[in-house]
């Protein structure tokens, strides 16, 4: 299995589950989870997650900020 | 941190445990955003355009003497979510207060936030005079072809063929009106000192963007005149899209009526 | 979530109604998105068939895409005279923040319906009757969601039979544009399925 | 007759201008009353009748889009909510000025400011005081019911040009929200120029061989000239006054105390003058349905009878002052008001007469 | 004090405004109150007190300038004539919602409409019942001089701030344009913005290392919400009109009738008392000075006393609703008024006394 | 003819009589002007603009169709002077008004007639959607720098420098803003089908101008949108000069700023 | 225009003014750039000179340059009701629509003071003091078209002494910016040779 | 003297004497009157008929169409 260089942590309940961040992602590391948050969104999780090279797409267009994105200093 | 859960699902834990420490962190809420979730709808272009104003007032350090001016819009709460002094408006009259506000605190870092309604229909005179007068405040110009608080109704920006609920058949320009590149007036006017055009829907226009705000504000300390960012905008409640096909909707016909760019930068 | 045992929708009886003067103070809430305004309007025209008053009261303001809506539904033998309230003789609820609203706000002895799907805590009062409906579930697997509505609308008459299947079905069709009329069998079937699915959680 | 439909009263505001033979609509998007100009955008009744439907830029223009279509003697209206009414204020004067007849919808939300978006009854003073300069009066419908938002949005027509006079049809969110039955009335045709001419012999639709020109204007920097036209208005308001009074009575005739409440509020005192009666204690209803010119002699009348008044409103306090002018001090006049977007509830009602009336 | 100096009424206001520490004027022209403004690009007080005056493009403009100073905590005001006060109804309103301090002066024309450019009393009502929307009140001075122009315009200041509250100073073009004598206050510093902050801890100064941010906002969308701010507002204009009331008497004490009148119109009815007092016909003269706060229970005290009172004033009939109201159907109430730029002459409101009141 | 007694003063009887005569008279004053003596200050632009308003309505036929709405300026009484149906509008509504008009009487011919103050500062919204919108009526927009009727008050036009009675050391860009070149921002919106800046002070420019009035009106016949005939005028009065003064001020300063021709015309 | 035949002005007695309870209400009208509003603010300081209480109240509106302007002026002993007056004990009037609207409205037995020139019609009643002064014809002559309005205002002093000759140049101090007070003394020339050339041509 | 080619009657009582068609006449006709008018103007006049052209310039310019202007076709 590849090294992660990335990754995401995603804030659940201010998530809506809009997609964008899943949309915006080049490494197809997002999607929306089949559970639901107190607000009864379906919010986004790290599906793939060893995909993540924390280029902080995802995080950069989500519109409630979220995503706090992890990179390790190669 | 209950989120940790999820990260774990496909992965093992040493590595993603690895990644996620502070001295990794890249990328995070700004603390100046408050923790009240946004009241938008999911995938809002607003709540990225927010997340920015509010990451360069913390980068600049401004944000002790920053004024913001809500509008009535659907960011009407806006002052909920950016923790500074917020005055809210009336309808329209953003650039009235900020006119106040710059002229009484010369020393404060005044801006508004306004919908394309607000700034483009029944705020005109006051966007123009503003701008006119080159007051030393920041316009932030959210304009997504429709007026989305109150159920998405046609806008002066909603371009042709545009479907809302107060033009349920398009809007035709014969009857309702061009779509009012605002923006271009403003431009034009000798007391704006810098206009441009955003997006908000890419990674790299989100960075532009980010740019833009950063310019504004910096153009406002700098006393140099009016600065209007206009942020070419997703609606994708008033739409009836998807928050995606929104973006694309976007891309694909806003963009050719409202090109991305600066229209002026002195 | 605590699964409740399924039981024989048989042995459901109508709760009492005071049918010479009947009124029924109805509250339908859940995410937008959950069909529930048109549903109730559908049983506000129902109404109107059956030669009641009707009143239909949205809750409206800039609700948030995929945040909560809710409707009041009055049917009554007399003239209404607010359509808002404060508390209700039956709620239909869909999502677990409307849940906690309006369980508070149902009268004592009035009855609660609910979708199975999604909550995080149970329905609590004991002085009310306490219906559940896995009309999302069923709607899905016979391949019916766009009638999810009808399915609960089903339960509801079960319980209270306030307005008769056939004024619904006119109701329905009042309400329903011209193009969609051959939705209607579809609808019917829904509605009579809907009167299956009831799970009685609590009744007094 | 059209058959009973059911529908929202802002749905039935649009529908009903059209069937009345509005000539025009200029508006602009405000809560609780967006619909009215939706409705009318789908309805294209342009296609239809040949009425004509602008989404203005502000109310203020669009109030002035009225003042220019009805000085051309055309039949037509806008509608808002509380805020954007106000926008309207000075255009409001200059319609009553100019005697100009237009309907004006304000389906009333809670104030002040841009406060709520619930319904609420706090623009009373700004409609029958005068929200605007002057000395003018609008005249004011206050409709109770969806089918009322119908029948009185086709009165307010009629009133506005037998007087030359903008009327107001003064309802509120509970009303233009809610759905309930309505009949709507028979489509009317629209007036044709030649008929305008002909009936309003003082529109601006261009001279065309008349020999005299029409001139609309609310100036006259002349003192005298301008009292004479102020002695006009108030002899006008005058015959308005005195023809034109219309409220509704429930169970007043052996009434010990009266309960007075106007649209939405009335609705609900209904139900309390009923629970009421349940116990025992005779309470009527007296509902104005012009808030002006207001039931003055009627009131006054019922003052003779009664022990006592309780004026019910959606709001801190304002009808309760036309109550106690009408009264005139011969019975206590009290006042219960819920406010900010909340709804009495009938029980509180009963609760407030126990308190404040019967002690 | 200063010297005794000769100068319009709207001089005055310029003057005024400067020496009670004044942060700003925002305005637009209109006759006849346009020297308020000139007045001060003359005298320059950026140079003098660091004073800020600005022209606006509108009357909306300027109020909702106002609004934006005002929520910095500081001292602004504007002024205007009818047209323009109607034009900053909803201004008003929000100033009102959001609580805050302001001074807004109305040198009175006639209306309605573009009406005339003379004096009149016509927007009493606007002034006092609500011209905007809402359930909200203007503090309201009503000056009969140019020394209580100058007078008033601190005292608008002063009760702004105490009560975080719109003042309104109802003039009229006749105290507007006349010179009389005057004697202007002393220069009062403007506050500081540390004073500010320390003053008024609600001021969107900045957050300035406050902990938490200071939001000026109107809006509440939950009912229940907006009905507290609602009552905290009624609880406010409870205490004003417990605290705020002022008046003047005029020969009331031995009164067998009483003359009510505001403002120019008092003025002229105390020449009709001294005209009616020759006569040997006992009239007095009570003038409000706070329309709102109304000098109610102060009327009422009179009513107990005296056969009957006339209100006189420049309009159709505003006021004497409020007189009415006072007195409670103890006496008659009888109205006197000249309109559209009229002023009755005391002998006029002589004979009224006479023919109205006497018969 | 009592006139003729002046004429004889310096004169040979014959020869002016044989001049004088109805062949052979090639200029006077149009009926369609009222003999209502007009209000203006001796030398007022806002005379020779409506006699020329006048001419071409006279000269075009359509004083049966026109509708003119008048400003609240000193223009506020041109109902009294043409002769056709007249609107009063509020102070900068007067494209409000004329939108009504326009859409409610298709087949007329519907024109504002409004000065700086008016149509460039409280006007602002209704002019710029108005004419956003391309409803088929002329603007004719006086714009003498300065609001006169209330007294001579710096107008949102008035130039740098120039001295009014709210800017009595000149205007101070600085601290007023920047004169506004309302008539380029209407050039840009798309609703506009012609725009052009005219004076009245000479001869040639009085022809010219006429010309751009017949224009307008020949437009908004062919419904082609909107129309705008801006015309640089003097208010001597407010300006506190003679009015060959004041028109020889605006050639050198006002053209300046507002330099004479078309700005757009398709 | 029928010339006047010249009096001697040393004939002219003031006119009976009841100084106990004293009380003078002038209007000062003419052409606007008569001067007529200065006119009328030197008199009115001239009587805050002398103690007493005084108003000054403009025509105010849109008079078109050239038009006539007019200013009501009263000094009294006592608070000033309105401002604004109907009828009037002093005019003066320096153009003919200006005699027109108001020598209809001077009080019975009033004053009526006018300058000689350009008017078409002479003052017809019989009721009132009518003087003439010809101020401007006598200005200009002097090379004083300057003080043109202080000549009126000694004409009128000499018959209605309502104000002390010192207060008024008080007065005019006061009124006058501080850059013009070099022209005090040919002001007072002015006033003093004012009160020579008057020309009663109707005394009651 | 030279045989006139043209000529202006002008309106008295409309007339302001604002002088414009003095300045704007290119034959020097005009001049303002000693009379003044009702509303007190001293008015036009043709002072020099004898230069009057036809040329129309002066009624052009007038604001308050005053002057009416003949002119003998040659
Ligand atoms: C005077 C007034 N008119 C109308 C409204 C209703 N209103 C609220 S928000 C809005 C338009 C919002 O559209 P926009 O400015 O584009 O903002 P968006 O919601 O699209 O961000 C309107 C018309 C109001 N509150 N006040
Ligand atoms: C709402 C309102 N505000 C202000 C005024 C006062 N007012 C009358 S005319 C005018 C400005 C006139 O200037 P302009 O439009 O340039 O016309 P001009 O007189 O110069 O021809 C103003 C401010 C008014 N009548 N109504
Ligand atoms: S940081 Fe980059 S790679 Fe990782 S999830 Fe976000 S967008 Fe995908
Ligand atoms: S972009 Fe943000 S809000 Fe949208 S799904 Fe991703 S994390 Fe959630
Ligand atoms: S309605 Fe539109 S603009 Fe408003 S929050 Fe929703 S998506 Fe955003
Ligand atoms: S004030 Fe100016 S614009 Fe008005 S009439 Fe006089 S010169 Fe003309
Ligand atoms: S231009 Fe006209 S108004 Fe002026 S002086 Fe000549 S004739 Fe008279
Ligand atoms: S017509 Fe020509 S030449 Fe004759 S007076 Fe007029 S401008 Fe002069
Ligand atoms: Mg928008
Ligand atoms: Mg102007």
């Amino acid at each position: 299995m590849a090294r992660n260089k990335g990754a995401v942590v995603v804030n659940i309940e201010r998530c809506k589950g809009c997609h964008l961040c899943e949309e915006a992602c080049p490494s197809d590391v997002l999607e929306m989870n089949q559970q639901t948050n107190a607000m009864g969104y379906h919010y986004a999780y790290m599906a793939n997650a060893e995909a993540c090279t924390g280029c902080v797409s995802c995080a950069y267009v989500c519109p409630d900020a979220c995503i706090t994105v992890y990179r390790v200093k190669s | 941190m209950q989120i940790a859960t999820y990260l774990l699902q496909n992965h093992t834990i040493m590595t993603l445990q690895e990644i996620i420490q502070p001295a990794n962190k890249v990328y995070g809420k700004t603390p100046l955003l408050t923790d009240t979730p946004m009241h938008y709808c999911p995938g809002c272009s607003h709540g990225v355009v927010h997340k920015l104003i509010a990451e360069v007032i913390e980068e600049m350090g401004i944000q002790d003497i920053t004024i913001g001016i809500a509008p009535v819009g659907c960011a009407v709460f806006a002052y909920n979510y950016i923790d500074i002094d917020w005055q809210e408006a009336a309808h329209g009259r953003a650039p009235a207060l900020a006119t106040a506000v710059n002229r009484l605190l010369p020393e404060s870092c005044v801006f508004t936030y306004q919908g394309d309604g607000d700034l483009a229909a029944i705020g005109t005179a006051e966007t123009i005079h503003a701008c006119n007068r080159g007051e030393n405040i920041a316009i932030f110009f959210i304009n997504n072809g429709i007026y989305g608080m109150t159920g998405g109704q046609m806008a002066p920006t909603t371009i042709e063929g545009m479907v809302t609920s107060t033009s349920p058949e398009g809007r035709d320009v014969m009857l309702e009106g061009y779509p009012l590149k605002i923006s271009n007036l403003l431009t034009i006017l000798d007391g704006t000192c810098y206009v441009t055009r955003q997006a908000v829907h890419t990674p790299a226009t989100v960075i532009r963007a980010k740019k833009a705000i950063r310019k504004a504000f910096e153009n406002t300390l700098a006393k140099k005149g009016t600065s209007v960012v206009e942020f070419v905008s997703t609606c994708n409640s008033g739409w009836k899209m998807t928050p995606h096909q929104a973006n694309q909707w976007m891309a694909e016909h806003m963009f050719k009526v409202y090109p991305l760019g600066d229209l002026k930068d002195q | 979530m605590k699964r409740v045992p399924m039981f024989g929708t048989s042995s459901i009886r109508p709760l009492k109604i005071n049918y010479s003067r009947m009124k029924e103070e109805i509250i339908i809430a859940g995410f937008g998105g959950q069909g529930v305004l048109s549903m109730g309007k559908i049983l506000a025209y129902s109404g109107l068939m059956q030669g009641k008053e009707v009143s239909w009261m949205p809750s409206y303001g800039p609700e948030q895409r995929g945040g909560t809506a809710n409707v009041t539904v009055i049917l009554s033998d007399e003239k209404i005279s607010s359509p808002i309230l404060q508390e209700y003789d039956t709620a239909i609820i869909l999502n677990q923040p409307s849940l906690d609203k309006f369980e508070p706000r149902i009268k004592k002895g009035g009855t609660l319906l609910y979708d199975g799907h999604g909550f995080v805590r149970e329905p609590q009062r004991t002085d009310i009757n306490i219906y559940r409906i896995d009309a999302l579930e069923t709607s899905i697997a016979l391949n019916m969601a766009k009638t999810f509505n009808m399915f609960i609308l089903g339960g509801l008459l079960k319980i209270r039979p306030i307005v008769e299947i056939d004024n619904v079905l006119l109701g329905l069709k009042k309400s329903l544009p011209e193009r969609h009329h051959h939705l209607l069998a579809q609808n019917e079937t829904a509605l009579r399925k809907g009167m299956e699915i009831l799970i009685p959680i609590h009744v007094l | 007759m059209e058959e009973v439909k059911l529908m929202k009263g802002n749905e039935a505001i649009a529908e009903a201008a059209i069937r009345c033979g509005c000539d025009g609509y200029f508006g602009y998007p405000i809560t609780p009353q967006s619909e009215v100009l939706e409705t009318l955008m789908a309805l294209e009744p342009w296609n239809k009748t040949g009425m004509v439907v602008l989404q203005a830029e502000s109310e203020t223009a669009s109030i002035n889009m009225v003042y220019g279509g009805a000085a051309c003697g055309k039949r037509v209206m806008t509608s808002s909510s509380s805020p954007g009414i106000s926008l309207m204020q000075e255009g409001l004067s200059y319609i009553a000025g100019a005697e100009l007849p237009c309907v004006v919808v304000n389906v009333t939300r809670g104030g002040p400011g841009l406060g709520t978006i619930q319904p609420s009854q706090s623009d009373y003073f700004q409609t029958v005081k005068g929200g605007g300069h002057g000395d003018y009066k609008l005249i004011t419908l206050a409709p109770a019911s969806v089918q009322e938002m119908s029948d009185h949005l086709c009165l307010a027509f009629d009133l506005a040009f037998k007087y030359r006079n903008p009327v107001m049809v003064l309802s509120d969110g509970l009303i233009g929200q809610m759905m309930e039955k309505v009949q709507l009335p028979d489509y009317q045709p629209r007036l044709t120029n030649e008929e305008i001419r002909e009936k309003y012999p003082w529109a601006t639709l261009g001279k065309n061989g008349r020999a005299k020109q029409n001139i609309i204007t609310s100036l006259e920097l002349v003192s005298e000239e301008m009292e004479k036209v102020n002695n006009r208005l108030q002899q006008k308001y005058r015959e308005v006054e005195a023809n034109e009074v219309r409220y509704e009575t429930f169970l007043c005739d052996d009434a010990d105390y009266l309960l007075v409440a106007f649209g939405s509020s009335a609705r609900i005192c209904q139900k309390s003058v009923e629970l009421l009666r349940e116990e025992g204690i005779k309470v009527g209803l007296f509902r104005p349905i012009t808030l002006y010119p207001y039931p003055v002699a009627q009131i006054h009348e019922y003052a003779k009878q009664v022990k006592g008044m309780l004026s019910v409103e959606m709001n801190a306090g304002q009808m309760v002052e036309d109550v106690r002018l009408a009264v005139n001090g011969l019975v206590p006049v009290e006042f219960y008001g819920r406010y900010g977007g909340m709804i009495p509830t009938p029980e509180e009602i009963v609760k407030a007469v126990k308190e404040k009336l019967i002690i």
